[in-house]
């Protein structure tokens, strides 16, 4: 399952010339965007990148709003790397990398005001819709970030308000219920470095090849509103700003994919 | 806080048919498919209704914990979850008191038909994700759990598939949806294994009369068969 | 203290013609029900099978109702093995094998509405009261679930409910406080298979030597209220009838004992 | 939640007697037995008042978890815990910082006296158990572990005893019970050897002069011996 | 960074005629204390005994009072043995000293009615002050119970409580928040015995050789208010007494240090 | 509970002077200390106006748990906390999700520049003890990160420093502190290499246009360049 060292030494030359599955360094493989698959769910989305496949459900609680803002409602972004997508997420240290993957990805919803939170307060101080997004990786061949991040902005544009009944339940089966306001569509774009070349999308292997990984979260009007670098090894200025070009460029492409797939689903 | 009440029924059976449309004796549509998780040694996504279960297998490997390891055979680690996003009320992440019954009872359904004396001291890893619940989630996970083993090419005695018996309306019927559970009298998990007919899993809550107990046995026997069948399309389907 | 293969070899043969301790297939070790043990529970039992001993101690206070059953109180079973039963229940998978145990009891009184938890209101929707039956094995020498069943029933038939201060305190110690209503007497039987052979109340070397075991829950009515199968082995069809047979037919002379014991105490 | 407020007493001495008629050197009725939990390898039932005590021993036997393990002398293992019924107001099962403080004051109160020498790279497990509490809980626990130590056959310098002393309406009073102990002014758990009388355990709360200080320590020399006696007669009783 | 057995045998010889660091058996390092050291807590201290450094920031909070004392604030004391200090802290059972630690000094304070918890009630069974003393362990050299329990009384000495604004939240910038009502002074003197010596003050060094630790709490009237005895050896009653009588002379030294200390942060 | 409310501010740029007297590009006084903490083998002291952090290096040693051993490189495990009192509403001990992800990036902006190939199986611990936060302390946490690993005399490429970029009234600003983190719109924190310019932290959450961003990371490059000063400076001062 874990690469071989000389694999890995093999992989980092190779890259300069040609990616394993013969894709370009700044090509992304083909994404898949479903959305409205569970019915229990609020909102749901899977999206497939290669390989790699996301399911994201939202669901909606009542709750109570923070001090700090007693007419908002709350967002909660989480994952869990099940054991379903690989048992290495059983050993080791992935609870790190599952926590990272859910504030990267909450970040960039909560930062570009993605969700109108002053529309979900409900009894001001007293009770706020609390939306949830669990992200549930189904399998993982790399690139689950910006798999996640789509799955998620996808689940939440289709997701919508349940029903609050007059003695306070909450209703999920009624018709007339009202559409989640999402004002924004943030897309994160994913980029590695390996072995000094800036690759987009990089698959497992990659990205156990990889030397440092930075993700940029771009809004519509072209705007950054989250970024996140991680791995061992360091950037320079350059090479960072190469990413933000790139990554500007491919989520422009992708949110028109996000936009068409909620479209699908609202007809 | 305040939580989704479940809309009421005053019956559960009208002119002989079950809300649903169903008779009494017949399952919900099943739909099978195997290899959906490419990553995993074997897998199986089943649809039993509105239910809807993820099962993947990883292994024969090394196994861990390795102070759980058996030097005769391999051991079956069985995990089950409802995912937080399966029922109407969202579902806290991690292990419950109830998923660690289950993973229980699911490891017992399933280990006597695998031929685990073939590999000593590994592990067979079995997750069995719920990403919809309408009732029978534990029979829906053992049947995905089975398909999914044999897809990974585990040496087995037979198919293991399961669904749950109950009683509505006073009435004994097979495979209960999420309305006939909450509002029905009896509820009763049930697994059997194709070749021998032999019964590994078995519970009950509620009330059977003696007799309602062995109706019901004999019921579930005759019920379940199909399910086998479709198993074993899934796993031709996947070999074509 | 753990069975050396060999032993457990020679039992599984030996079962067919004998029983480790002379009993019958069919016949169950000596049980001895104590209830009204402990003074600062609502209600307790100790019960022993053979060399097997469990203590029952139940507790009540006060709660907030579930939402979908705003009227009634909530029973919440319990079980600890404790190192003091066995240092066995200290390593390994033994969280699981409690977990089973307290929701096997957990369900056949809850099923059964055993507790009349309609009567447990206090304020609809605000305040019910909790009845807490923790399950404590004092020694453990096989088929703990009879003897926690047994225990536990005893214990909630012979507990009290404390009494409420007008200030909303709760007074123990008033002598005027009314009996729990416990409507039903559900009795689980628990039987294995070994080497072919259905087998009552196994030890705790018997269990080693166990393919299966099925325990029935039996009410007055000789209706069956919880059933569960445990152990790595299937059953048949017949075996299972079987068992069901015998378990109705156990469950009516160990109900008897309970009901003289629970007697004994209230005189 | 509500929870269960004590009764409470304007004087806890009336004519130089305390509330249950006993002296202020007195101690409550102390019931020992041992062997109570024929799978022990030691054991010991407690009763003081209406404080009832459950211990047991296993061992000396390997030593887990392995990394604990000592090369030169056997490890002793102490686990206090109140049981969830012990108590008016139930007990979240599990360790509590409060228990698990105990547990160590209650090895340190007995592992001077044990020739932990003997059993090198080995465990010895006990475990101590409240099932009723009504004060003195960690003394009568230490009472009830040393008796279940020699009950194990576990070679001893002595015996171990302990009682709490206490002020109650500006008195010392030996072996404080359940309201003395809500409503006293000061408790000193204190627990002694058998044989060359050092103290193993000492704790206090409260105030005490220097003299009261002095007085008490005395006091509850005296007072415990009775105990040694009751440890020693159901060693006797058994082994008949 | 643990000591050799041989060396442990050495120490344990030598301490009947010197000390590693050349002090009398009953002689204390010097010891510093700042308060007022923290702009974000409440109350603040640094204590260091030679090279042992803690400290401790005195959080307040708004809860809910216990049932038996609805007018009665609360005080919690907790200890965390940072990796900081060592990183012996990490493996074993230091939790279990952790825990020790903060429940003697604790005991001491609570006993000795040093806070007037009367004076933090807010409103009657519903809201009190709550007294968060968090001790943080920055550099171990043996004896933290007296470093700690000296920090953490200066910590609570200079604390003052914060205003609490109409709207309900609290406003801890106000000039004119009133002191935290500290009316005792307890303060902890530990002593150990090593190879039948008593030795104040003890070094890690000469914790790690020691049979016994006893610690006395004094009060200002020169009574005692907490004790506990540490360690696997036993001690004589005459040992004991010896102990109390120099924890009492050493008590008053050092609370004459601690009042100098809170009055140059007032000043 | 109610929980502080932070006060707020009409303007955070007023004459073209921060609140707090700063320009735009001006860091906060800095003061670092390096050996604070004797019994580590490494330690230093970091304050960045009113954000205050310790550090402590203790290694390279065996590694723990054994099972995360590396047989090529040392292991760097960074355990980043805030301590209960550093803020205004207490924050309870223990890891957090927060704390967890930080402590990752802290590592990862700190391993590349230390020649971890030169302590194979080995692992060196870093912790970063928060003791007061007024903003940056993630940034301020690496900075004394870095001193304190030199410190330990660990074979560097370099020092690392960090701080953080924003943007207040709409304008880039060098290192935010409290309330320009808490009411202004974006915040980029930020860790440089002292002797390659490369970049090993950077995060950001808010708004910037690409412009924006290509000005605040050159700005940043330029700001942090005093901090290199002060850590230098520290050593310097530690080994006169």
């Amino acid at each position: 399952m874990s690469m071989l060292k000389q694999n890995r030494q093999y992989l980092r030359e190779k890259i300069i010339s040609s990616r394993e599955d013969g894709r370009s360094h700044t090509e992304y493989r083909p994404i898949t965007i479903k959305t409205g698959v569970l019915d229990k769910a609020e909102g749901s989305a899977r999206v497939t990148i290669g390989k790699s496949d996301v399911l994201v459900g939202v669901k909606m609680d009542i709750g109570t709003p923070f001090p700090d803002s007693p007419k908002e409602g709350i967002l909660m972004v989480n994952s869990e790397f099940s054991a379903i997508a690989s048992p290495d997420f059983e050993n080791g240290p992935p609870r790190e990398d599952s926590i990272e993957l859910s504030r990267v990805i909450d970040r960039g919803i909560r930062e570009s005001h993605t969700i109108d939170v002053g529309k979900l307060c409900i009894e001001e101080g007293e009770k706020v819709w609390m939306v949830f997004a669990d992200i549930n990786i189904l399998n993982y061949d790399g690139n689950l970030i910006d798999a996640a991040g789509i799955a998620t902005i996808a689940a939440l544009m289709t997701a919508n308000i349940p029903k609050i009944e007059k003695d306070g339940t909450i209703n999920r089966d009624d018709e007339s219920k009202s559409a989640l306001p999402v004002t924004e569509i943030p897309v994160p774009v994913s980029a590695g470095l390996i072995n000094g070349i800036i690759v987009v999308d990089m698959t497992k292997n990659e990205e156990k090849c990889a030397d440092a990984v930075m993700t940029i979260t771009t809004k519509k009007d072209g705007n950054f509103c989250a970024m996140q670098k991680a791995g061992p090894s360091a950037l320079s200025e350059e090479q960072i700003l190469n990413i933000a070009e790139l990554s500007q460029k491919e989520s422009k492409k992708i949110r028109s994919m996000i936009e068409k797939a909620v479209k699908a689903n609202k007809n | 806080m305040a939580s989704n009440v479940p809309k009421k029924y005053e019956k559960l059976i009208v002119n002989g048919k079950r809300l649903d449309g169903r008779k009494l004796d017949e399952l919900r549509p099943t739909k099978i498919e195997v290899g959906i998780i490419p990553s995993a040694d074997g897998s199986a996504y089943v649809e039993v209704g509105k239910t809807k279960v993820m099962a993947a297998v990883h292994g024969p490997k090394e196994m861990f914990p390795r102070h759980m390891m058996n030097e005769d055979r391999a051991v079956l680690n069985v995990r089950y979850a409802m995912l937080p996003f399966s029922t109407s009320d969202r579902i806290r992440p991690g292990p419950s008191r109830r998923s660690n019954e289950i993973s229980k009872v699911a490891r017992h359904a399933l280990e006597s038909v695998i031929f685990l004396e073939e590999y000593p001291t590994m592990g067979i890893d079995l997750t069995l994700d719920v990403i919809q619940a309408d009732a029978g989630t534990r029979a829906t996970a053992i049947t995905a759990g089975a398909v999914a083993l044999a897809h990974a090419g585990i040496p087995m005695k037979g198919l293991v598939a399961a669904t749950a018996m109950g009683k509505i309306d006073g009435k004994l019927a097979v495979d209960l949806n999420g309305p006939e559970d909450n509002f029905g009298d009896t509820d009763m998990p049930f697994a059997m294994v194709s070749t021998n007919k032999d019964i590994t899993l078995l519970q009950m809550d509620g009330d059977f009369t003696p007799d309602e107990f062995k109706k019901a046995l004999s019921m579930a026997k005759k019920a379940i068969e199909p399910i086998f069948e479709e198993q074993r399309k899934a796993l031709l389907r996947y070999h074509e």
